[in-house]
Order: structure tokens, then C-alpha cells, then sequence
């Protein structure tokens, strides 16, 4: 696999895992050569430990599931001391996802991490997480808290800062263009769909906070029509996600306008998709006389 | 250390209504699996849902493991329609495992598709000649597939009254506890929500050792999901992942929990 | 069956069959029972005839389809002359689906219908296709033009007024409560989901016009979620659709708040659905001791 | 009348390389159905995707008729791999049908999967003694399964040569129209796009009248989605859906067109 340039960055694989759906990269390490993975965005952290949402938190749904898990993680504290040690000797790239509900939340746990002194190389932002009741996602609906959060954490780093945008607004272009203004060096689409389920027989809900992010293949068609309205809106490159079960559909993500794609839900499913399909990305470049994936970024034709 | 293991499908055999037992030769999992740990099932090459489908293992000889299943939806549907030699893709061995057997009068209560770690437990205990109770309850006879037999410690319980004794697992139990101090017991459980729960508060009640196997929808299976939450009665102490205060994840800290460490089996 | 109330309405079925799903109910008619079904909700008729769309206008995703039709219709005048008088004959309930681009066409197309005298009980008026280039969705989008268009249209008709709602929008609360206001008698929703796909091949776009309208079992958990939101901001009463495809996830929309549903894609691949599941329906009420499923609505328990 | 009729399967043989015949008892749609006509068919009780598979008729003999299919994913695979007395879900007949070949020669051209309706036309003509020459052209040998036959009117083609004549099916077409009035001749076409627009171009810069039977993704197949449109070459004049001027629906106006009628067969 010829690597993949993304902004200051090459990249080995433009194969990422999502954010929450690889933990902190050991759990899989006797299943999975975790350092063939492109890069590993970490599980949310928030300033403080979040203990999560109350169970029920996963219901299945047709090509896809809803998850209510609302952040639950050790606090950036806890994190930098336990998690940061073995990702540190990771030698594949590490971004560590943080999550907040207000812009001090945010930039006091980028400045904890910064001073960690970690590899890792780059931050991703969630603004846009559904399920935590207090906030985080009121950013990921308007473009201007997403431009002033940006700028005031883009003041704190001069790593990677990507920030991951939400499907749920009328116009994820507005949200992309403010991250792009307030100095964000990448965006990420999509997070989850705002989604719900209920158990009729008992009628109760069956996610615990009535409503759950809905990802997995369901949600393709609309991740694709993100990435797209969000690669004709900015400049800055974007990473791709929502559903991705296939090499296709990372060639599809490409043709969008993503240079890089990440995998969520289906990491649950086979621990080492990423790996797999790497290697048939490879196998489809060596078949097309691409020298790299990249070549193909944008091409779409309109009809 | 957990294996994605590619399995051969050895057999299938209905023993009893609508519940099957497949053997399946896996041999890592099989060399590494301990009683009370279950393994999660890619029911086929062509599943489209997310989650695969969690099973514990009923027993494992030499390369061989073995499920028992009821077939309730689609993933159980294809589990009783693999073919003799269809190759099977599992992860494993998962969760905890039963423990704290070795001095005590084991008494093991199983009930609808719980049974399939409670035998296993059992083979183990009949391999070490540990002494135990089996207690299993049905809704019917034709749920069964063990005799009832209380000479030997062996009950079966009918809803209906159909075979064993007429009534829930908490009547053989109070027998089984009969005239012997409960510090030397220690009573081992899984079976339908409604059943744990009665033997968890019966267990905390009488102040008698319990560990219960719980059940919980999973995505992953290996604690990365954290969706699979059982919630503790306390909170408990700060652990390698400290988020896991209240809530506990069915998949690594259990399937295996003690009756008065969680709140309710109900999840 | 017993029926069901809707407003002042009885409807003999809680199903109804979706607009652009069913033709003009009699294309089904050797294979089912076309009065059997609850309603049937004409395709978007417009105020001039509409050739629609360029090929390709569907596509296939993960438990869903994409499409872009393009609204092709023959015209409210041909659809008064040739369309009406057939669906005059039916013994089920007809509700005409409408659309437009701007206020005026609206309310021209439904006076044309209403001075035709024809049998149906109301009009369902799409302010959310999203693949109509020059508007329609603008509505969809904005609450106060929600409201307006909605008082127009009230003023031309004392017909069963419904306005279907889009989920492509950061709050659809907003809208239902535009469309509330400006004196709807009832809500629908959803629409179709805004989505795309790229043919890997070609490296075109797998529809016509790039985006496309996501339908089917993928979008249910985000339709069950809207019709939710909606119940809890609004009185009156909602029809809800958006991938439906067992008995059991009517009982859920009901459950979320539904007084009606309505079936869309399924009807593509089950002409017969609607009354195979009204079956369904009626054994369920009698299993469960339910006098009508109506006793069902807005029932699900939060946790 | 169009029937939504469950069908027993009768048999299934592969016929040429990755191409199956399978012969279906479906007595209403066998009665009605015309050669050109199509079925669309739901593939499983448990098919998960939105569209059923469109397959034309290749045979249609008292009660069964058969489908010719290569299997190229989900639903063919599924199709193949049904077993005797299986029930299936078919909607038909759907479709325009042949037409036209009553005082004429008739050349019957068919390609890859596209010979389905080809041969159910070739039967009939045979069955009415009607004068005819068939082509089918394949990329090999291992493609075809009737044997070239020029003597009789039967050619093949391969585009390696390893089978009759080396090329294209425009090289028997323009052997066949050697020494014949134009006028006392149809073309009724029906295989991959490119064969099929080769051989539209041809027939109109020979004026030869020409029939070709169309293939684009269908999410019904009875006129109700309107997702199934050929652009046509002008505007056609006000049918009963009038909206239908510029394109014509590939499941209703057709599959089968008259190659002037439409811009492409590039769908
Ligand atoms: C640790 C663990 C061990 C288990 N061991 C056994 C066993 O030995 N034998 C056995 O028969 N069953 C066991 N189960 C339950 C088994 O996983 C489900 O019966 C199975 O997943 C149902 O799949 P299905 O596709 O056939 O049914 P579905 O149609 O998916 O569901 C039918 C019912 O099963 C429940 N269910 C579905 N998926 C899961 C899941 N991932 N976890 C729990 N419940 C689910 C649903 O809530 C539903 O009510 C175990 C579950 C867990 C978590
Ligand atoms: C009127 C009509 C008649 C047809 N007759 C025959 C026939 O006699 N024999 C035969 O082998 N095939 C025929 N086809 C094509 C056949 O429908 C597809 O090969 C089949 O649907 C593929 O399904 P799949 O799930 O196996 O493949 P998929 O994995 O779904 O697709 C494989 C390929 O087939 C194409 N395809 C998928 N669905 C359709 C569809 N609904 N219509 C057209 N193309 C599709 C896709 O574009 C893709 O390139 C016909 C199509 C039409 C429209
Ligand atoms: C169980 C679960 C937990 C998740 N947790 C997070 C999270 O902590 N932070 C975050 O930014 N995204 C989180 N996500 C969203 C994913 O990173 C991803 O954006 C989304 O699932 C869409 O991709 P997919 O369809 O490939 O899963 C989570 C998703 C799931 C399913
Ligand atoms: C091919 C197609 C055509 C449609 N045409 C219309 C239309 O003309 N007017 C309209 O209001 N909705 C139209 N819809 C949307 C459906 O009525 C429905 O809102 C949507 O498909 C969601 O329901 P479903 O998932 O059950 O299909 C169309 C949907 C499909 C798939
Ligand atoms: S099932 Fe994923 S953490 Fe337990
Ligand atoms: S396939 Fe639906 S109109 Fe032709």
C-alpha cells in the first residue's frame, strides 16, 4: 500500500478505525495486527470520567444499530496516565477524539493532553454526539460555536485538528465552512443519525435515552452525501465515515471527495476489517494503475 | 487471549423441542476455553445484522466445543441449518468463568437456554469428582432432556408439572439446602431474566454464595462497544477502566456476576 | 378490523399506502384488493404536467433504495380528467398528494382539484421531496413558509389538509409546529432522507440528479424517531411512514405517536402488503385484547 | 392481468459456464405469459433488499415456464442454489412482447444473458413454422450451449474465436441480409448494452426494422415507481401517462423498443 498524504501527514493506510468502536487499541491485539491499521481514533474523553448512560444501550436495527453509550470514559486525567503509555508505543498514527459540553470543557482537556506529551498525532473533535443530554451536540448544529470552538482550540495545538461534524442539521455545509474558518486542518463526516427503537412488548424504549445515534451500512447513502456537500463546501481535507462494510464502499467515499475513511460498526462484527480491507484496496489500486488511493479523490461524475 | 477462529460445524442434533446442540471443532478456543465463558458467532458469511450472536460453550473435549441453542430469530435459524463441514467464524473465548467451586457443595441451576454453561460447569466438576446438585427448570417436559433423578442430585422443575417437580427452581434448592450449613455452599445460575432474579434475591436473602450468568444484547463482545452494561448495586472500585464504576460490561467483567455485586438481572 | 378515527375521519385500516408508491391505485389491481387497503395517497400531482427526471432514478443500498423521480406527473388538469374519475370508484380512502415550487402553484393546483368534485377526503402536500432542483424543499426547510403555505392552503379546502414533513432539517419540531399553526389537520412523516451513491465502475453518480431520496427498513429507527418528536410537539394527529415492513413496526410508530402509517418502498416488492399486514394487525389487537390499535398511540414508556 | 403467484421449483441445470436454466411450475403466469415478457422475482422469504430480480422467460410449456440466468450476486445465487419443490414469489407477466414477425424474416439476435427471450421467441417461431435465423454471440466457447449451425440459420459468435465465427454479432447479421429485400426483414434483439447499441446503430443506418428488449434496475415492475425510464429518441405523443412524452418506463412501455424509438440503449 502506497501511503496516503493528508494535510503535513502521510498516512500507511487510508484506513482509519472510528472513534468508540476501537477502544484504545489493545483490546483486539490478539486478533488483530493493530499496527496495520492506518491510524486508530481513540474512544471520546471528556474532562471528567463520565460513568455513561444507563443500559439499555445498543438495539439492532435493519443494516445498522442505535448506540446510547453518552461518552462513558476514565476522564482525561485517568486517560493521559493509563491509555496514553501503550498508545504512545503504537506505531501506527493515534488521534485522540475528545468530546465537551462547553468551549472551556473542551480546550482545558486539549491543553491536559498537549502537555502529556504523547505520539499521538492530532485531535478530533466531537461536536456532535447525540446522546449526552447537557450539550456537545448544540455546537454540531451551529456554524458559528463550531468557528469559535475551533478557533480557541486551534490556538491550543498545532497538531492535527479535525473537527467530526454531525448528519442532524439542515445544512452540514454551514458547519463545515465555519470549521474551516475558525483553522480546522480537517473535517470528519458523519457521526451518527439521531435514531430510535421501541420494544413493543414491553413498549418501553429501547435505547435507555429514548433517542440513540443509528450507524452501520443503513446510514451509507446519507454518509456519502455529506462527505460530498462537505468536500464542495471547503478546502481542507476530510475523512469519510458511516457504514463502511466493503472495499467499494471505501472507493465510493474517495470518489466523494474523502481522503481518508474511517470504520466504525463493522469493527464490532470482524476486529480485523481494517486489515482485510486494506489489503484489497491494495490489490484494487495494483488492478487500475492507481499509484495512489488519493488519485481518485473527488472524481465523481455528475451525470 | 481471545482467537477469531475459523470453526468446522462437527454436528447438529435437536435434544429437545426446538433446542439444538451443535459441535463445533475449534481448536484454540477449544485448548483455552474455561466453563462459564461463551464465544460470539458470525452465523453466516452473508449476515447482515451488526451483532453477531453470543452462545456459551456446553462442553469441550480434545479440539471440539459445543452450543445449545434455541432457534428464536434469523442468526438461530442458520445456526440449526449448518451443514457437516460448513466452516463457522467465531470469537473466543470471551468473558469470565465460572470459579469458587473447589470446597464447597456446588449447586448449579439452569433454565431454558442457561443450561448450556451449567453443563459445562457440571462435566468439570463431574471430571475434578467435586460434589453438586443440577437443578433444571423448563416450562415443560419436552424442554427437558435430562432425567429427573433426586437420589442423585439431579432435579427437573415444570412450570406445568409435566416432569420433576411441579413448580420454579426455588423448590429443589430449598431441599438441596436442607440440613447443610450454607457456608459450604455456593450456588451456581443461568437461565431466563424472571428465574436469576428470583434465585438472586433468594441467594441474598438466605445469605448463600451466588454467581449468575447474565444476558445482555452485545455489539462487539470483547469491551469495546460498552454497550453490554449491567448496573452494579454499588458503585464499585476504580479498576483498569475506571468508567466502570456503575456500570459493569456483560462481556468482559462478566457474563459471570455475584447475585449481590448488580442491581437486578433484569437488563 | 375495527377502524380507526382520524380527526372526524374513519378509516377502515390504519394502513395506508405512501404517495409515489402506489401509483394511482389501480396499477395492482389484478393481484390485490385495492379497497382493503386503510387509504391511498396519489403520487405528487403538480400544477403542470412534469416529465421528471433523467435515468438513473433509483438505486439499491443496504435495506433501502435511493431515488429521484423527479415528481414526473401528468398535471393536476390530465389528473382531473383521467385519474380522478378511477379513483371516484374506489371504496378506500383517497387522499391526493400534491406539490409545488412556490405558494401560488400550490394553491392553483388544489383549487383545480377542488372545483373537479372528486371523492377524496384530503390533500397531503409535499413541502420535503428533495430532488426537485428549483424547490419544494425550501418549505420543507423553513417554518415560518411552512406556516404560511400552510394558511393558504387551508383557506382553499375543508378537506382533510395534511403537510408531510422532511427529516433532512436540524429540528423538525420547528416545522411541525409551522405547519400546526397555519391550521393543518394532521402531520406526516418522513419524507425520504437525502442520500447518494457512486457507481465505482463508471465513476458516476448512481442517480441522475447526484442526491437522491434514501426510503426503507434503513430509515426506520430515524423515522420512528421524528414521528416521536413531532407527537411530543404538536396536537393533532400524525401519519407515520419511513420504512415499514412488519406488523411490528406499525405497532412501534403507533407506539411513538402515530395515529395512521402509511407503506412506501415495501409496496415495490409486496404489492400486497398493506393488506397482509392489516391482517397481521387485526390478530395482534385480538392476541393483545386491544378494542382498536389507536388505544396503542403515543403509549411507548421512557426508561 | 398481471399474477403475484407462488411458484414451485422443477429443476435447475447449469447450462453453460455460470448459466442455469431453471424450470418453474407456474401455472397462471405459463398460461398468459407472451415470449419477450418478463417475471420479477423475489429471490428468499428472507431477501433483505428493497427490489425483487427481473428475469425474462426463456421457455413457457403448459403450466412451467423457465428463466436463463448467470449468476453475477446475492439474488442469482440465491436462485441457484433453490432445490426442487422450493415455493417462490414471482410477479408476471410484466412487459410489452414481441411483435411483428408474421410475414417476415425474422433474425434473432441475443447476447450474454440477453438470449433468454431470444430462445423463448425462437420456440415460438418454431412452433408457428415461421422462417428465422438466430445469432448469439458470447466473448468464448464455454458461453454457448446450441451448436453453430450456419446451414441452418443458427450462428455463433465469440469474440476469441474459440466458437464459430471470430467477432461480433453484426458479422452473421450482415451474412444473413445478404441477397434479402430489407423490407421483408426483422431484427429482434435482446444482450449486453454495447451488442445491443452496435446493433440499434446498424439497423437504422440500414433502415432494417429493429426490436430491442431493454434491461435497467427495477424497483416494481408494474409502472408504479417510475425508476425504470429509457430516454426516448423524440417525444412521443400523450399516452394514458402522458407524463411519459420523454421517457418511456423499461417494465411497462417495454422491455422492448424499436431501436429508432430511443436515444441509447445505454440505460
Ligand atoms: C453471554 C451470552 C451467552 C448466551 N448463551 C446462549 C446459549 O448458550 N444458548 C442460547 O440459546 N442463547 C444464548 N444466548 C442468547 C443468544 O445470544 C440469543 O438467543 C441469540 O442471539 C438470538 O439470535 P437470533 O438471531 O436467533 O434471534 P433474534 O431474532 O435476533 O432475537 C430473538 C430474541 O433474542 C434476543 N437477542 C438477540 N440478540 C441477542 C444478543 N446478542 N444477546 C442476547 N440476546 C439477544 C432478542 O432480544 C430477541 O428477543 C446468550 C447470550 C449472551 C449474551
Ligand atoms: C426486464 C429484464 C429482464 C432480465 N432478464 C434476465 C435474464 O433472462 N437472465 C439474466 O441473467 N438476467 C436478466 N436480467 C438481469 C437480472 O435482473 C440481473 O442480473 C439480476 O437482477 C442480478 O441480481 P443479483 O442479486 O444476482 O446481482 P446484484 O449483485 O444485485 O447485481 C449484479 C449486477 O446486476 C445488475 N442488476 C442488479 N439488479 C438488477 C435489476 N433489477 N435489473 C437489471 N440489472 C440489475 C447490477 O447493476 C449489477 O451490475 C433482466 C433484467 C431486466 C430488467
Ligand atoms: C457504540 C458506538 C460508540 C461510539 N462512540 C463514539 C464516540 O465516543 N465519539 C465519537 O466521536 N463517535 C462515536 N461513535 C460514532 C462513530 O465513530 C461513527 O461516527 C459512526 O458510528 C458512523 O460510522 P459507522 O457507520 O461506520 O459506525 C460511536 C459509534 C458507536 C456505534
Ligand atoms: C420511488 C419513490 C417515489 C416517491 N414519490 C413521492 C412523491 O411523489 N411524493 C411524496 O410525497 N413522496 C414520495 N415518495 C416518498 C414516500 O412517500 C415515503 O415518504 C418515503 O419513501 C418513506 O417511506 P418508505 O421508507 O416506507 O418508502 C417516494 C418514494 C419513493 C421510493
Ligand atoms: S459487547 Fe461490546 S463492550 Fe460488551
Ligand atoms: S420498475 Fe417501477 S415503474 Fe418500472
Amino acid at each position: 500500500m502506497s501511503s496516503v498524504k493528508f494535510g503535513k501527514l502521510d498516512f500507511a493506510s487510508p484506513i482509519l478505525v472510528a472513534s468508540g468502536t476501537y477502544g484504545y487499541g489493545h483490546e483486539t491485539k490478539s486478533m488483530v495486527d493493530v499496527n496495520g491499521i492506518g491510524g486508530i481514533i481513540t474512544k471520546s474523553v471528556t474532562l471528567h470520567p463520565r460513568e455513561g448512560n444507563p443500559p439499555p444501550r445498543i438495539a439492532e436495527t435493519s443494516s445498522g444499530m442505535l448506540n446510547s453509550i453518552g461518552l462513558a470514559n476514565v476522564g482525561v486525567n485517568e486517560y493521559c496516565k493509563s491509555k496514553l503509555p501503550y498508545l504512545n508505543e503504537l506505531n501506527t498514527k493515534v488521534i485522540i477524539n475528545i468530546a465537551g459540553t462547553a468551549v472551556d470543557d473542551y480546550v482545558e482537556t486539549l491543553k491536559i493532553l498537549e502537555s502529556a506529551g504523547g505520539n499521538h498525532v492530532g485531535y478530533e473533535v466531537n461536536i456532535s454526539c447525540p446522546n449526552v443530554k447537557e450539550g456537545g451536540m448544540s455546537f454540531g448544529v451551529s456554524a458559528k460555536m463550531t468557528e469559535s470552538l475551533t478557533s480557541e482550540l486551534r490556538k491550543c495545538t498545532s497538531k492535527l485538528l479535525i473537527m467530526k461534524l454531525s448528519p442532524n442539521v439542515t445544512s452540514i455545509e454551514d458547519i463545515a465552512v465555519g470549521a474551516e474558518n475558525g483553522g480546522a486542518d480537517a473535517l470528519s463526516a458523519i457521526n451518527t443519525l439521531v435514531g430510535m427503537g421501541i420494544d413493543i412488548k414491553t413498549r418501553k424504549m429501547k435505547i435507555n435515552t429514548t433517542f440513540g445515534g443509528l450507524s452501520g451500512p443503513a446510514i451509507k447513502p446519507i454518509a456519502l452525501a455529506n462527505v460530498h456537500k462537505v468536500f464542495r463546501a471547503v478546502k481542507i481535507p476530510i475523512i469519510g465515515l458511516g457504514g463502511i462494510s466493503c472495499v467499494e464502499d471505501i472507493i465510493e467515499f474517495i470518489l466523494a471527495g474523502a481522503d481518508l475513511v474511517q470504520i466504525g460498526t463493522l469493527n464490532y462484527r470482524e476486529p480485523g476489517i481494517s486489515i482485510r480491507l486494506a489489503e484489497e484496496l491494495d490489490l484494487y489500486c495494483r488492478d487500475n494503475n492507481l499509484t495512489s488511493i488519493s488519485d481518485l479523490k473527488g472524481l465523481a461524475e455528475y451525470r | 487471549m481471545i482467537f477469531n477462529e475459523l470453526a468446522i460445524v462437527e454436528s447438529t442434533e435437536e435434544i429437545a423441542s426446538n433446542t439444538f446442540q451443535t459441535f463445533l471443532k475449534s481448536p484454540k478456543i477449544a485448548a483455552s476455553i474455561k466453563p462459564g465463558q461463551f464465544i460470539n458467532i458470525l452465523p453466516s458469511e452473508y449476515w447482515d445484522k451488526m451483532m453477531r450472536r453470543p452462545m456459551s460453550v456446553a462442553s469441550q473435549k480434545d479440539e471440539v466445543i459445543s452450543i445449545i441453542y434455541k432457534v428464536v430469530g434469523e442468526g438461530t435459524e442458520l445456526m440449526q441449518n449448518w451443514s457437516l463441514g460448513d466452516s463457522v467464524d467465531l470469537i473466543g473465548p470471551l468473558g469470565n468463568f465460572w470459579d469458587g467451586y473447589a470446597d464447597k457443595l456446588s449447586i448449579l441451576i439452569g433454565g431454558g437456554v442457561g443450561i448450556a454453561p451449567i453443563l459445562n460447569l457440571h462435566n468439570h466438576l463431574d471430571e475434578l469428582g467435586e460434589e453438586k446438585v443440577l437443578i433444571m427448570g423448563a416450562r415443560n417436559s419436552s424442554e427437558h432432556f435430562i432425567d429427573h433423578n433426586p437420589e442423585n442430585g439431579v432435579y427437573m422443575t415444570t412450570d406445568d408439572g409435566s416432569l420433576g417437580i411441579h413448580g420454579n427452581v426455588l423448590e429443589p434448592l430449598k431441599i438441596a439446602l436442607e440440613n447443610i450449613d450454607i457456608q459450604n455452599v455456593k450456588v451456581f445460575a443461568c437461565g431466563p431474566p424472571a428465574m436469576m432474579e428470583a434465585v438472586r434475591q433468594y441467594s441474598i436473602s438466605e445469605g448463600i454464595e451466588c454467581d449468575l450468568a447474565l444476558e445482555t444484547l452485545m455489539a462487539c463482545g470483547f469491551g469495546i462497544c460498552q454497550g453490554c452494561t449491567v448496573e452494579f448495586e454499588k458503585k464499585q472500585k476504580t479498576t483498569e477502566h475506571s468508567y466502570r464504576n456503575r456500570f459493569g460490561l456483560v462481556c468482559m467483567d462478566g457474563p459471570i456476576f455475584e447475585s449481590k455485586e448488580i442491581k437486578s438481572c433484569h437488563l
